[in-house]
């Protein structure tokens, strides 16, 4: 089966401070990957490397075969290869209708504008009813929405979320997971960055265990999430 | 600190009678008028970069100090018949006091706020001044002949007033050098890193910050006074010439701001090159010009100017030039 | 220092064979704000000097002394004015100084000359206030500020007695303001009842509110303006506004022949000037306002502004001063600029030696020009003093 | 006090003008952090722009849309060559670098034009409303500044690509991430903003003669307004310089015109320490 997202020998960091020792992964099409470990393991910068608002210092992304490593984070994004980033980023003066068209700015998803705008609406009817609100004044669960359903705008060919359930209460993130898993079987492929580690490995099908700027350890998710090793060293569970 | 013990504050020395004697041997007064304007654009580079270079806030307005200095100091001597000396002190201590209360309201805006908020300063400061009557309004104020007949007459009233400026010179770059060597300098430094931060730390940031700014006002308003005295007269627009304190931050950004050797590097070094511009015939139409481009070329390939381009050669240099 | 200078001193080989010359120093804005004028000003100086050394120079004490000029650019800035003064009589040794142009720079080479007790006769310098500091080697060709605008209200008062309301308006500069002070004493002397005095800031180019306050104020006469820009705006906004005005006299721009650009706006303006080509003075020395007039002519081909009559003036008078005392000794020919009293072609000279203000030119008066036209056409006509003038006064204007 | 009434109404026209000049400086500034120095440099600009056009036989009126046209792409070439490279280092920056573009354009300037004055002579009507003289070049003005607001307004609010620009001005890398391509985004606003300048400078020029360093004048009225407005907001510069323009207009009256600077710069230093949002709320 060919990866939809392949990185190979990721290394990256801020300024003189190296985060990525060499990251491996690679992410099925259809199939939800999981990327856990400790704060600070690297996860979030992963993500940013990926797209690269973190500049990747060596190693490879591919996206469906193609190299990708060094372009632009908005052709990545118009290519179908969109992050929902951690802590919202929404366009806070702009109303929520306008953060979901935002999201399909890219000429590959402005075309499905009108369908993806529906589909997220169904997903999330509370964003129809605050439509017309500024999205800097929703709550927290809403804001959440509003950041998965930009994402969707986008039409991801694959989607990564960094830390959906952050800061949000246990039903409001239960309830987020149960979008997630909806989509997951509409086949959307997702790489998953999250906190919440039992539900990120009970909803994900394979997963990465990251520390100090590698990764450790891999496999299905329910085996890695039986690996005592697992539980205890990387995960502090 | 040892200060006799270090190389740096022999060299301060060293120039400052550089200045003073080159002139005063031959009794050279067209190389003293040239010096002069040096000397001044050192001042107000060395204090400006306390600001600057020093704590990060880019005071867009310093020549507001210079011009102050000069009204109040030729105020007493043209209209109250003070000496020269007791008024460049009044002036410098009360342009000083001003900037200490002004910078505890003004240094709490941040980056480009403060930076348009001085220039607010200065404008506010010119136009009153040109409608304030008792310093002349728009008429400024000429000092009379007796001034100078006071002080030996002009001839000699003249070169002791080119002695003092580049006394004021010496001082202004050891304040900057026993600032930077001062915890108090340290602390400055970390407010420019990351001004939160800093006050994580404990360093006593608005404290600071008006402080510097209250210090980077005294020299500059003593050498405008002394200046203004030379020139006889005063007026707003060349009191509160926006233009010169904007290329105060040429002279800092050319030598290399947060160096006191850059500093004043920059500032002689915009001297010669402005004077060599404004004289070549053909290019005297150009000199904005090409002097804008240098500054373009400056900020976009060597932001640390000359002395972090001579650091990055040789290493070493940042230990004997500060 | 090469670079500082420029060497324009075309000296004889004659001269130099018998070493009879006089340098006379000075700078020129050759650039910057004052670049016009101040190159009008020397081209006067110098046609005077190919006139003077033409003639086999100065005749002093039974000699002949051909002149050299030797000039720098002081590009308009005061900082430059000390620097090359200094220069100037310290190193070029030159014998006498004539100024600067513009009162700001004239005062800070003023303290210089001082300094070395060099004798400076300053043109295109019609402060008041260079004159009362003490100086005693500095000799003004203008007509002071003071005196500006008194031959146009004097002019005002002749043209309609009954006329109460003035307003004076000024541009906020030094020169104007002490103008419009002075103008407002004197009006006030005159009868007139100023209603509003007020100055502009110098960059003004929108005389919308002042226009309301001349309108608010039921202002029948406007005296005022500063320079040229000003004046120009001025002029043209009083026409747009149709503001009903008995007469407009403004300073310094439209004695310019640019003035002439402003069309109807300019038609009726006022203004008084140092000199014009068509006055009529019965000089006593040196050549006739027509000489001088066709001589620049031929030299520049055009006409010659006041700025250069000054210039030549400054000269004259120099060299006035020089013949009179028979040597060059500074002292001799201060004494002979402190006596002088004579009719040139740029009018009458003679100089305060009142140790409050000495050296303030008190014979020289402003002759008032007045736009008209004539056959069709602007023209610039001397309607102020009545025995120098082309034309009636038109008045009232609107 | 009709005369009050006429100076009052001067100032709400020539305010709106401010206004139009400030949009240009606080949009910049509230799309990327840039306190754009070289605003009163394009302001003149835009003044010569008009001038030469209107020699060229071209009625000033017209003349603006190819003025802002030549303001968009000069202010996309300013943004690539001046901005670009350093709009992620500290403030300091971007003002030197666009005071030094400033300096150029000055300097250019006033090598071909010198500082001496120019005026767009064009033939100008004079109007009387409720007994108080208003020329027609004002209104115009005062309208042509109304409506390239409102045009702005159209073009940020509901055009994909204005929609795009306030994004990139509320969050640069989501922006990004979501597949806008920002550095062209700001170049854009760069040259929208410029462009917004010189047509202020554009109507000036209909009004009152300029010399190559008019801009300054309004380039500080500009600071005073969209400070006035809260730095970054349009609608609030907009205000700002209405508010400017009234105050100009309603203190003239009563106190020494040459005062008029002093209170707006001080009033200018009161709101940046009181207000530093401005009246209307800007970003910071």
């Amino acid at each position: 089966m060919s990866a939809a997202l392949e990185i190979r020998g990721l290394e990256a960091g801020y300024g003189e401070v190296q985060v990525l020792w060499g990251v491996d992964l690679s992410v099925a099409e259809g199939r939800m990957t999981t990327l856990v470990g400790a704060n600070g393991a690297g996860k979030t910068t992963t993500l940013r490397a990926v797209m690269g608002t973190v500049r990747p210092w060596k190693g490879s992304v591919r996206f469906y075969g193609e190299d990708v490593t060094h372009l632009s984070p908005h052709t990545k994004a118009q290519m179908g290869l969109v992050l929902v980033p951690e802590g919202r980023q929404l366009f806070a003066d702009m109303t929520v209708e306008e953060n979901l068209e935002m999201g399909a700015y890219s000429p590959r998803a402005r075309k499905n504008l009108a369908a993806n705008l529906k589909r997220v609406y169904q997903l999330f009817p509370r964003l129809e009813e605050r439509r017309a609100q500024r999205a800097g004044t929703l709550s927290g669960g809403e804001q959440q929405m509003l950041a998965v359903g930009r994402g969707l705008m986008a039409d991801p060919r694959v989607l990564m979320i960094d830390e959906l359930s952050l800061g949000l209460a246990p039903v409001l993130a239960q309830s987020l997971f149960g979008t997630l898993k909806q989509l997951k079987e509409q086949g959307l492929t997702i790489l998953l960055v999250e906190q919440n580690v039992h539900l990120a490995l009970a909803l994900s099908d394979y997963a990465y265990v990251l520390a100090e700027g590698r990764v450790q350890i891999e496999g299905p998710s329910r085996e890695v999430a039986r690996n005592e090793e697992v539980r205890r060293a990387y995960l502090g569970i | 600190m040892k200060l006799f013990a270090r190389p740096f504050f022999w060299l301060i020395v060293a120039v400052t009678l550089l200045y003073a004697l080159l002139p005063t041997l031959g009794q050279n007064v067209t190389l003293r008028e040239t010096l002069v304007l040096s000397a001044i654009y050192i001042i107000l580079a060395a204090n400006l970069n306390l600001m600057i270079g020093y704590t990060g806030y880019v005071n867009f307005g310093s020549i507001v100090f210079f011009g102050l200095g000069g009204y109040l100091t030729l105020w007493l001597v043209g209209g109250h018949h003070w000496g020269l000396y007791p008024a460049v002190l009044l002036a410098g201590a009360v342009t000083s006091l001003l900037a200490f209360l002004l910078g505890i309201g003004v240094l709490r805006l941040r980056g480009a706020y403060f930076a348009l908020a001085t220039i607010g300063i200065n404008e506010a400061v010119k136009d009153f001044v040109a409608n304030f009557d008792p310093w002349g309004g728009a008429e400024g104020i000429f000092l009379p002949f007796t001034a100078f007949k006071a002080m030996g007459g002009p001839g000699k009233a003249l070169w002791t007033v080119y002695l003092l400026i580049v006394l004021v010179m010496g001082l202004s770059l050891l304040v900057a050098y026993l600032v930077k060597r001062s915890k108090f300098g340290l602390g400055l430094f970390a407010i420019r890193e990351d001004e939160d931060a800093a006050m994580v730390l404990g360093v006593k940031a608005p404290l600071f910050k008006t402080l510097v700014y209250s210090l980077s006002a005294f020299l500059p308003a003593v050498a405008g006074g002394l200046y203004f005295f030379k020139n006889g007269s005063i007026i707003p627009d060349e009191a509160f010439n926006l233009h010169l304190s904007i290329e105060a931050i040429v002279m800092v950004m050319l030598g290399g701001q947060g160096t006191v050797t850059g500093a004043a590097v920059g500032a002689a070094l915009y001297e010669r090159l402005r004077g060599l511009l404004l004289t070549i015939p053909g290019l005297s139409n150009f000199h904005l010009v090409i002097a804008g481009v240098l500054l373009l070329l400056i900020i976009l390939f060597a932001p640390g100017g000359l002395m972090g381009w001579l650091y990055r050669a040789w290493p070493r240099l940042r230990r004997v030039l500060e | 220092m090469k670079r500082l200078w420029v060497l324009l001193a075309l000296m004889g080989a004659l001269a130099f064979a018998q070493g009879n010359t006089i340098t006379i120093g000075l700078t020129v804005s050759k650039t910057g704000k004052y670049n016009v004028e101040s190159v009008n000003q020397l081209h006067g100086i110098e046609l005077w000097q190919k006139w003077v050394n033409d003639q086999g120079g100065i005749p002093i004490g039974g000699k002949r002394y051909k002149v050299a000029l030797k000039y720098y650019d002081d590009e308009s800035k005061a900082e430059r004015v000390q620097q090359l003064y200094s220069r100037l009589i310290s190193q070029d040794k030159v014998d006498f100084l004539i100024s600067p142009y513009s009162s700001g720079l004239t005062a800070k080479a003023a303290i210089i000359s001082e300094q070395y007790g060099k004798i400076m006769v300053a043109t295109g310098a019609a402060s008041d206030s260079i004159f009362k500091l003490g100086y005693e080697h500095v000799y003004q060709i203008y007509t002071p500020a003071s005196r500006y605008l008194t031959g146009t209200l004097d002019m005002l008062r002749a043209a309609d007695a009954k006329l109460k309301k003035i307003a004076i308006v000024y541009e906020d500069s030094k020169f104007a303001k002490a103008v419009a002070t002075a103008a407002k004493a004197y009006a006030q002397k005159k009868g007139f009842d100023v209603v509003l005095f007020e100055g502009y800031p110098k960059s003004t180019t929108d005389f919308g509110p002042i226009i309301n306050k001349i309108k608010a104020a039921g202002a029948e006469a406007l005296v005022g303006g500063g320079h040229y820009a000003d004046g120009a705006t001025f002029a043209r906004q009083l026409y747009e506004q149709k503001v009903p005005l008995k007469m407009i006299a403004l300073l310094v721009a439209p004695a310019s022949d640019e003035f002439a650009q402003l069309g109807d706006a300019a038609l009726g303006v006022v203004a008084p000037s140092q000199w014009e080509p068509l006055v009529k003075y019965q000089q006593t020395c040196g050549p006739s306002p027509a000489q001088f007039t066709k001589m620049y002519q031929d030299a520049y081909g055009k006409l010659p502004a006041y700025r250069a009559a000054g210039g030549f003036a400054a000269g004259l008078v120099l060299q006035r001063a020089l013949m009179d005392a028979g040597t060059t000794d500074p002292a001799k020919v201060k004494a002979a600029l402190d006596a002088m009293d004579v009719t040139i072609f740029f009018g009458h000279i003679k100089f305060s030696t009142d140790p409050a203000s000495h050296g303030l030119q008190l014979g020289h008066e402003m002759v008032q020009i007045q736009w008209q036209k004539k056959g069709g056409q602007l023209a610039k006509q001397i309607v102020w003093p009545l025995g120098a003038k082309t034309a009636d006064l038109v008045y009232p204007i609107r | 006090m009709p005369e009050i009434l006429a100076s009052v109404l001067d100032g709400l026209l020539i305010g709106l003008v401010y206004g139009l000049a400030a949009i240009g400086l606080t949009l910049i500034f509230g799309v990327m952090d840039v306190v754009n120095l070289a605003h009163g440099a394009v302001i003149a600009l835009g003044m010569f722009a008009v001038y030469l056009l209107f020699g060229a036989g071209l009625h000033p009126y017209l003349g603006l849309f190819v003025v802002a046209l030549i303001g968009l792409a000069f202010g996309v070439v300013v943004y690539l060559v001046a901005v670009r490279p350093i709009i992620n280092a500290p403030p300091l920056m971007t003002l030197l670098s666009t005071f030094s573009v400033s300096m150029i354009i000055i300097g250019v300037g006033t090598a071909v034009w010198s500082t001496s004055p120019y005026n767009v002579n064009f033939p100008v009507t004079t109007l009387r409303i409720l007994g108080y003289t208003v020329t027609s070049a004002r209104l115009v003005a005062a309208l042509a500044a109304v409506l390239v607001t409102g045009f702005l307004y159209y073009f940020l609010y509901r055009t994909t690509l204005g929609k795009a620009v306030r994004a990139v001005a509320n969050n640069r890398e989501a922006a990004e991430l979501m597949g806008i391509p920002s550095q062209q985004i700001l170049a854009i606003s760069f040259g929208i903003g410029t462009a917004l300048a010189m047509l202020s400078g554009a109507l000036i020029a209909t009004l009152f003669p300029f010399t190559i360093l008019s801009g300054g004048i309004y380039e500080l009225k500009s600071f005073v307004a969209s400070v006035l407005g809260g730095l970054g907001n349009p609608t609030g510069a907009l205000f700002g310089g209405v508010i400017l323009g009234l105050i100009e207009g309603s203190v003239a009256p009563f106190i020494k015109i040459s005062w008029t600077n002093v209170i707006e710069f001080v009033i200018f230093v009161l709101i940046l320490l009181f207000f530093p949002t401005g009246l209307f709320g800007g970003r910071r």
